[in-house]
């Protein structure tokens, strides 16, 4: 049963308390744009979606990691190169990310855990840092959710501030961090004492989620990573090579999928350019190319294997952890519906 | 006294020759479209209906948004679909972005280096930066309003039809409302160098078609106006016909035998008393009468339609704006496979016809307003040739003339040109 | 510096290229700033003298066009292939075209190409790059990326999963999936993407129950059938 | 908070001296502004942005005890082209020094054999030059490079001093009129020299083919799997782990290489071909 503190929330304040908080954060939510639900800035807490049954296109990383970002702008005067640093930018903007789901929040601590090492990536790190997350609890499931067997959901271990479960006509709220007791005690009008059945209410509705989820069966994780290991080299893998169709968009779309490329932008005068960073995609041939022509990831079932061994194996070598977080939209996007739960049970399965 | 061969007229639209040959008393111009073969009535054969409009929007690219609209209405007759008015007006809307984008090319980058006596457009860089950009911002104007009507500027991505019904976000209909009212100075300025300037007057046109309009210049429907009356497009096409001339790649129309004009200048000369707003008292303004008989007063006419259009277009949004919600169901009856539709490109009259089978094109016939012009293109330039003769004008400046007058028509090859010289196709489709 | 001249030809085509370049308005005079355009015929310009750049348009329909483009190639030291047209002849806008008694060759089919501006029209963005390149003297890369990836960047719902034709999987992108993003499946008028899979694409279309083309058939025919051209 | 430093931020540094090495080679000797050192291992290489065209990694040419770092670099393509175009005087940026280099602490006192090809020359210059100023921690120490071309040969005008110090091979694919010494890939050059392969740690650098050779030959030759030691080329971005780029078996290239140890590189479960490891 759960350990943190909990508090209620009714529905009908949720929109005062984001009202509230928008005076000091800039309010990130999923907003309905042309007939789709992005993660997006909203300027008004009108916007913020009262629909839960559908999440954002775009995993909640594009707020962290966006899709293309100037990394620094700089000037060439005579012989000398003027450097503007954009991270002054990140460092000081306070961000309120609502609505993050379970999967989404684990995929921002993995992130967090890979933009860590060496130096660190002082954007990656900066916004995770200056930005608040309100998590809400999934309502249902989608058929492609597994987050059960990755052990990232459907309630969220850490890496969230508040939490929300939706019971009835209120939300059971679930402390998760210093800033998130602090915003309760604050709005203590909104944030009512919960009542004693609460924890078992969340233990019963996660329950339920779990029950509609079609996930393969839980193994231990190191299991998983064996298994993985003893599979590099059987031949299910062209298999399901010859179903890619090369495309990147489990890439693209996955939460934890981080690679870039970077590349300088300069106008006509060669004098203002930026560099610039962009996701990219192991999927593509252009990934490996180096300087000679060799392209070390030819055969499309290494480009495969390399996004999925880097979520099972490689990121448990790297940050100790394995970096799919089960929310199955790699394969909700996959044009030839390549199932990473088959894949997993065929590994498993020998 | 010889040939004069105009080798790749250039600042038209397409590959065009222009041949004057003067044999004493026997004054010939031939217009030889060069442009190579893209027999688009052929490859739509076989084709599904669908793909259509992606492929005919390629016969041109100044003209492409006419081409998409006028297929899509073609097929959606053969399919006895009725297009909605809110839709007919979305597409009007995207046709008047593209006839403006057209006649700014055309009057200025093309016409207006004659009328200065310089070779380019791009010399008023230094000279008149000022010119160059106002006329950039009207055509960037234009452009946004394709672009926001279907997609792209330049082969348009769609045509609002009841299978893809979309919509312009209303950010962007506000942002073209708020351009169209700041330029309006600016449009007018530059119509008015045209409208002042001095062209030649030879008062030879006799022929004009163009769609016959009831309350607006029409541009998508209605019948067809000739000198010998109005009629239903089906009739008209009963009475032109295609002559293939061995030095053209474009066939040549005639109407009852005779030569014709279709372009801006017959849509005034045919609807003037509908022409309205700034664009009348322009014509006022500077004593401009229609019908006129001279060609180089469709230059004239095409200033007077970009302030008119931009008008209209001003007008129709408006009009949209005020609705709560735009009606995009069309009405479908049972069609008889076989689809046309007439409209008016930015050079004239286009029209598009298809017979489908199991929702397959197994024939198609695409008459482009250029194609219509060749034959009067050539009887106009070689009277033209001769007054100038008479006036003791040499061969040089014989030329220059004519490559002016032949611009004022402003021809498109690349939409007219159909087959090659050396085989019988020209004559197999045009039998 | 020593300013670029360029050239800009076309061949059988629509001309919608160049539209397109016009297009660019006020940024096109920005371009004009930093190389000479000495040779368009469609803007009144006559060089007949070696270029730096020549840009071409439209296929070659004959054997005149085909002594043409030999004849720019000769004078000019860096020629790019401008659209669907002068790239492939055409055939990934009208599939089918030149196949049959049609003659539409791509131009390399006559000369060497340095560059491949892909689309039909091109891509007035690629377009600058393109130029902002050679201008500073760099290699022009084409985009690795398919338009399928470039339109979920864009955070498209997929028109596939509705159930309509689009062929962003297999097509290179570039053109930052502008056909979807208006609510129309993509033609493929950029050719194929690295290393695309077309059976496994046919495959995939047949499982959501989407009619297949024949000219899709036809794709998976021929080798050289679009592969990347700049390299 | 976020730390004070932006490690994606070069440091602006300044061309002090360029020389010719081949055709499409050059050195450039590069002066980092506003530090008085620059401390590396041999082995290792930074990020060299030339503002405008973008940034590529390169292996540190130069020596230890300078001030001043060198690189030398081929023509190839967008970068390396600007900053052939660049003269004396001329800013540019760095960022490193990045990566893990040769093993310096396991070569002390053992016999060292080195094999280069090409370009790969550059990073094993900078060991070379530090094994010469150290050269009483080493044992035997022989050098066997290869080139196309005599006209190909980097750093020519060392090669006197070099001998002095160690037992330097030089082949070519082909030679010329004036070519006198070994023609052929420099696998022929291990033929030439007798190692103790219990007690000699084998580094190379070179293009993957060669790599590939030169392993499967060390091999037969007896080597053991720890003492052999390679530099993989991948393409990277960011230098520090974060771009994804340069993963080999999800092992960073930037950060955990370039040079790795045969024997490691052998428990990876992607292929390494240029280390002549094919799995499956
Ligand atoms: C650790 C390390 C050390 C290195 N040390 C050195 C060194 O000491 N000296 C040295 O000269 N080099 C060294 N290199 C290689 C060097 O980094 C590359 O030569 C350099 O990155 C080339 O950059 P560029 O911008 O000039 O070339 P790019 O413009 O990136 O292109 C180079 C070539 O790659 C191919 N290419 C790239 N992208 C594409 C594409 N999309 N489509 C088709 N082809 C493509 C092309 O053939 C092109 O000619 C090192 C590399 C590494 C990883
Ligand atoms: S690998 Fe697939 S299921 Fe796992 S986190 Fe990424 S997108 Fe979600
Ligand atoms: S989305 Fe599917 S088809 Fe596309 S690259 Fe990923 S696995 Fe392959
Ligand atoms: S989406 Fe497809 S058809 Fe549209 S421009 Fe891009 S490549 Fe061409």
């Amino acid at each position: 049963m759960i350990k943190k503190a909990l508090r209620r929330i009714y529905k009908d304040k949720l929109r005062l308390l984001m009202g509230r908080l928008s005076e000091e954060y800039n309010i990130f939510s999923p907003k309905l744009v042309e007939g789709r639900i992005i993660f997006d800035r909203i300027d008004d807490v009108s916007e913020i979606i009262n629909e839960y049954h559908t999440r954002p296109v775009l995993p909640v990383k594009k707020l962290f990691l966006p899709q293309r970002e100037t990394l620094f702008e700089y000037e060439i005067v005579d012989n000398d190169v003027i450097i503007s640093d954009k991270l002054d930018l990140v460092a000081r903007e306070k961000r309120c990310i609502f609505g993050v789901r379970a999967c989404d929040i684990a995929s921002l601590q993995i992130l967090r855990r890979f933009f860590s090492r060496g130096p660190g990536d002082p954007y990656v790190i900066g916004r995770l840092s200056n930005s608040m997350i309100i998590g809400i609890m999934c309502n249902s499931v989608f058929p492609s959710c597994f987050c059960h067997f990755t052990d990232s959901g459907p309630l969220p271990k850490d890496g969230f501030d508040l939490f929300l479960v939706d019971v009835d006509d209120y939300f059971i709220a679930i402390i998760g961090s210093e800033r998130g007791n602090q915003i309760a005690s604050k709005n203590e009008d909104i944030f009512l004492d919960a009542n004693k059945d609460d924890a078992l209410a969340i233990d019963n509705k996660v329950k339920e989620i779990v029950s509609l989820m079609k996930s393969p069966p839980v193994v231990d994780q190191m299991v998983l990573y064996d298994a993985f290991v003893r599979s590099f080299n059987l031949d299910f893998w062209e298999d399901y090579a010859k179903k890619c169709l090369s495309c990147g968009k489990c890439n693209f779309n996955c939460p934890t999928c981080y690679c870039f490329d970077i590349f300088d932008e300069v106008d006509l005068d060669l004098r203002k350019g930026r560099r610039v960073r962009v996701w990219d995609s192991c999927h593509f041939l252009s990934f490996t190319r180096v300087a000679s022509g060799e392209i070390f990831r030819r055969n499309r079932s290494s480009r495969l294997k390399q996004r999925v061994y880097h979520k099972f194996v490689y990121s448990v070598n790297d940050i100790g952890l394995i970096s799919c977080v089960g929310c199955g939209r790699c394969f909700e996007v996959c044009p030839a519906s390549i199932d990473l739960r088959d894949i997993i049970t065929k590994v498993l399965c020998g | 006294m010889g040939v004069v061969r105009i080798v790749e007229l250039p600042r038209i639209e397409g590959h065009l020759d222009v041949e004057i040959e003067i044999l004493g008393e026997d004054i010939r111009v031939r217009a030889m479209a060069r442009e190579g073969i893209r027999i688009y009535d052929m490859i739509l054969r076989g084709r599904e209906y669908s793909e259509v409009p992606d492929i005919v929007s390629r016969m041109c690219g100044v003209c492409s948004v006419i081409h998409r609209v006028t297929s899509v209405m073609a097929i959606e007759s053969a399919l006895g679909i009725t297009p909605s008015d809110d839709i007919l007006a979305l597409r009007e809307l995207a046709t008047i972005g593209g006839h403006v984008q057209s006649h700014l090319i055309h009057l200025f980058y093309f016409i207006l280096p004659d009328v200065l006596g310089i070779d380019s457009f791009i010399r008023l860089i230094d000279k008149n930066p000022g010119l160059i950009k106002k006329v950039m911002r009207i055509k960037g104007l234009a452009n946004s309003i394709i672009e926001a009507l279907s997609g792209r500027a330049v082969h348009p991505i769609t045509t609002v039809n009841a299978e893809t019904s979309f919509l312009p976000s209303r950010d962007k209909v506000y942002r073209i409302l708020d351009e169209l009212k700041a330029t309006k100075n600016i449009t007018l300025d530059i119509s008015k160098i045209f409208l002042e300037a001095e062209f030649p007057d030879i008062p030879k046109e006799e022929n004009f078609v163009s769609l016959a309009s009831r309350d607006s210049i029409n541009l998508l429907t209605g019948k067809i106006s000739t000198t010998s009356g109005v009629m239903e497009p089906q009739a008209f096409l009963e009475r032109i016909n295609a002559i293939v001339e061995e030095y053209s790649t474009a066939p040549h129309f005639l109407f009852d035998g005779k030569a014709y004009m279709v372009g801006s200048l017959s849509r005034l000369n045919n609807n003037y008393p509908l022409l309205n707003g700034s664009a009348r008292d322009l014509a006022k303004e500077f004593n401009l009468t229609f019908p006129s008989n001279s060609i180089f007063m469709n230059n004239k006419a095409q200033a007077l339609e970009i302030v008119y259009f931009l008008e209209r277009a001003e007008e129709i949004l408006g009009r949209l704006l005020e609705k709560d919600e735009l009606k995009l169901q069309s009405e479908k009856k049972h069609g008889n496979n076989f689809g046309l539709a007439a409209t008016e490109a930015p050079r004239g009259l286009l029209i598009h016809t298809y017979q489908l089978e199991n929702g397959k094109i197994i024939s198609a016939n695409i008459i482009t307003p250029t194609a219509q012009n060749l034959k009067n293109i050539e009887k106009n330039a070689s009277e033209y040739v001769r007054a100038l003769l008479n006036n003791n004008f040499d061969l040089g400046e014989i030329r220059k003339q004519i490559e002016f007058l032949v611009r004022s028509y402003d021809p498109c090859i690349s939409c007219a040109a159909r087959f090659r010289k050396s085989n019988n196709l020209g004559k197999k489709l045009y039998k | 510096m020593h300013k670029l001249k360029v050239g800009i030809y076309s061949l059988s085509s629509c001309e919608g290229c160049i539209v397109q370049i016009l297009n660019l308005e006020e940024r096109l005079l920005e371009v004009l700033n930093h190389v000479d355009l000495v040779e368009c015929r469609v803007l009144g310009l006559k060089h007949d003298d070696e270029v730096d750049v020549a840009f071409v348009e439209g296929f070659v329909s004959s054997d005149e066009e085909a002594t043409k483009i030999k004849e720019i190639r000769g004078r000019s030291r860096i020629l790019i292939a401008l659209g669907d047209c002068a790239y492939s002849g055409m055939r990934f806008v009208a599939k089918d075209f030149g196949t049959s008694t049609i003659r539409a060759d791509p131009i390399n089919m006559y000369v060497n190409v340095d560059y491949h501006l892909r689309g039909c029209p091109i891509d007035s963005e690629e377009f600058l790059s393109l130029i902002s390149d050679l201008i500073h003297g760099k290699k022009f890369k084409e985009s690795s990326k398919t338009v399928c990836s470039e339109c979920i960047l864009l955070e498209n719902k997929c028109l596939l999963d509705k159930g309509f034709l689009c062929l962003g999987p297999i097509t290179r992108g570039g053109c930052n999936a502008i056909c979807i993003a208006n609510n129309k499946g993509c033609f493929g008028c950029r050719g194929l993407g690295d290393d695309v899979n077309i059976s496994a694409f046919i495959e995939s279309l047949k499982s959501k129950g989407i009619s297949i083309p024949s000219y899709l058939l036809g794709l998976l025919k021929g080798p050289g059938y679009g592969s990347s051209q700049n390299s | 908070m976020v730390s004070m430093k932006n490690p994606y931020i070069p440091t602006k540094a300044i061309i002090t001296h360029i020389r010719n090495e081949t055709p499409d080679t050059k050195t450039f000797r590069i002066r980092i502004l506003d530090q008085n050192e620059f401390s590396f291992t041999p082995g290792q290489f930074i990020q060299l942005s030339v503002f405008g065209f973008g940034e590529a990694p390169f292996s540190i040419a130069g020596s230890t005890n300078e001030k001043e770092l060198e690189i030398t670099v081929r023509r190839i393509g967008t970068v390396t082209g600007a900053l052939f175009r660049k003269n004396v005087g001329d800013i540019v940026g760095v960022r490193g020094p990045f990566g893990k280099g040769w093993p310096i602490g396991l070569m002390l006192r053992r016999n060292i054999l080195i094999i280069a090809g090409g370009l790969g020359l550059a990073p094993l210059r900078s060991l070379v030059h530090y094994i010469i100023l150290n050269r009483e921690e080493f044992g035997k120490v022989y050098l066997l490079y290869g080139a196309r071309t005599p006209a190909d040969l980097l750093y020519k005008d060392e090669f006197n001093t070099w001998s002095r110090y160690i037992d330097l091979h030089l082949t070519v694919d082909k030679g010329d009129n004036y070519w006198k010494g070994r023609v052929g890939l420099v696998t022929i050059l291990l033929d030439d020299v007798s190692v103790d392969t219990e007690d000699t740690i084998a580094l190379q650098c070179g293009p993957p083919i060669m790599m590939h050779f030169v392993s499967k030959k060390l091999k037969s030759l007896g080597f053991p799997d720890e003492n052999i030691y390679l530099s993989l080329e991948r393409l990277m971005k960011c230098g520090m782990g974060f771009c994804g780029r340069c993963t080999v078996s999800g092992r960073y290239v930037c950060i955990e290489g370039p040079v790795f140890c045969y024997a490691d590189i052998k428990s990876f479960i992607e292929a390494i071909p240029e280390a002549g490891v094919e799995h499956a």
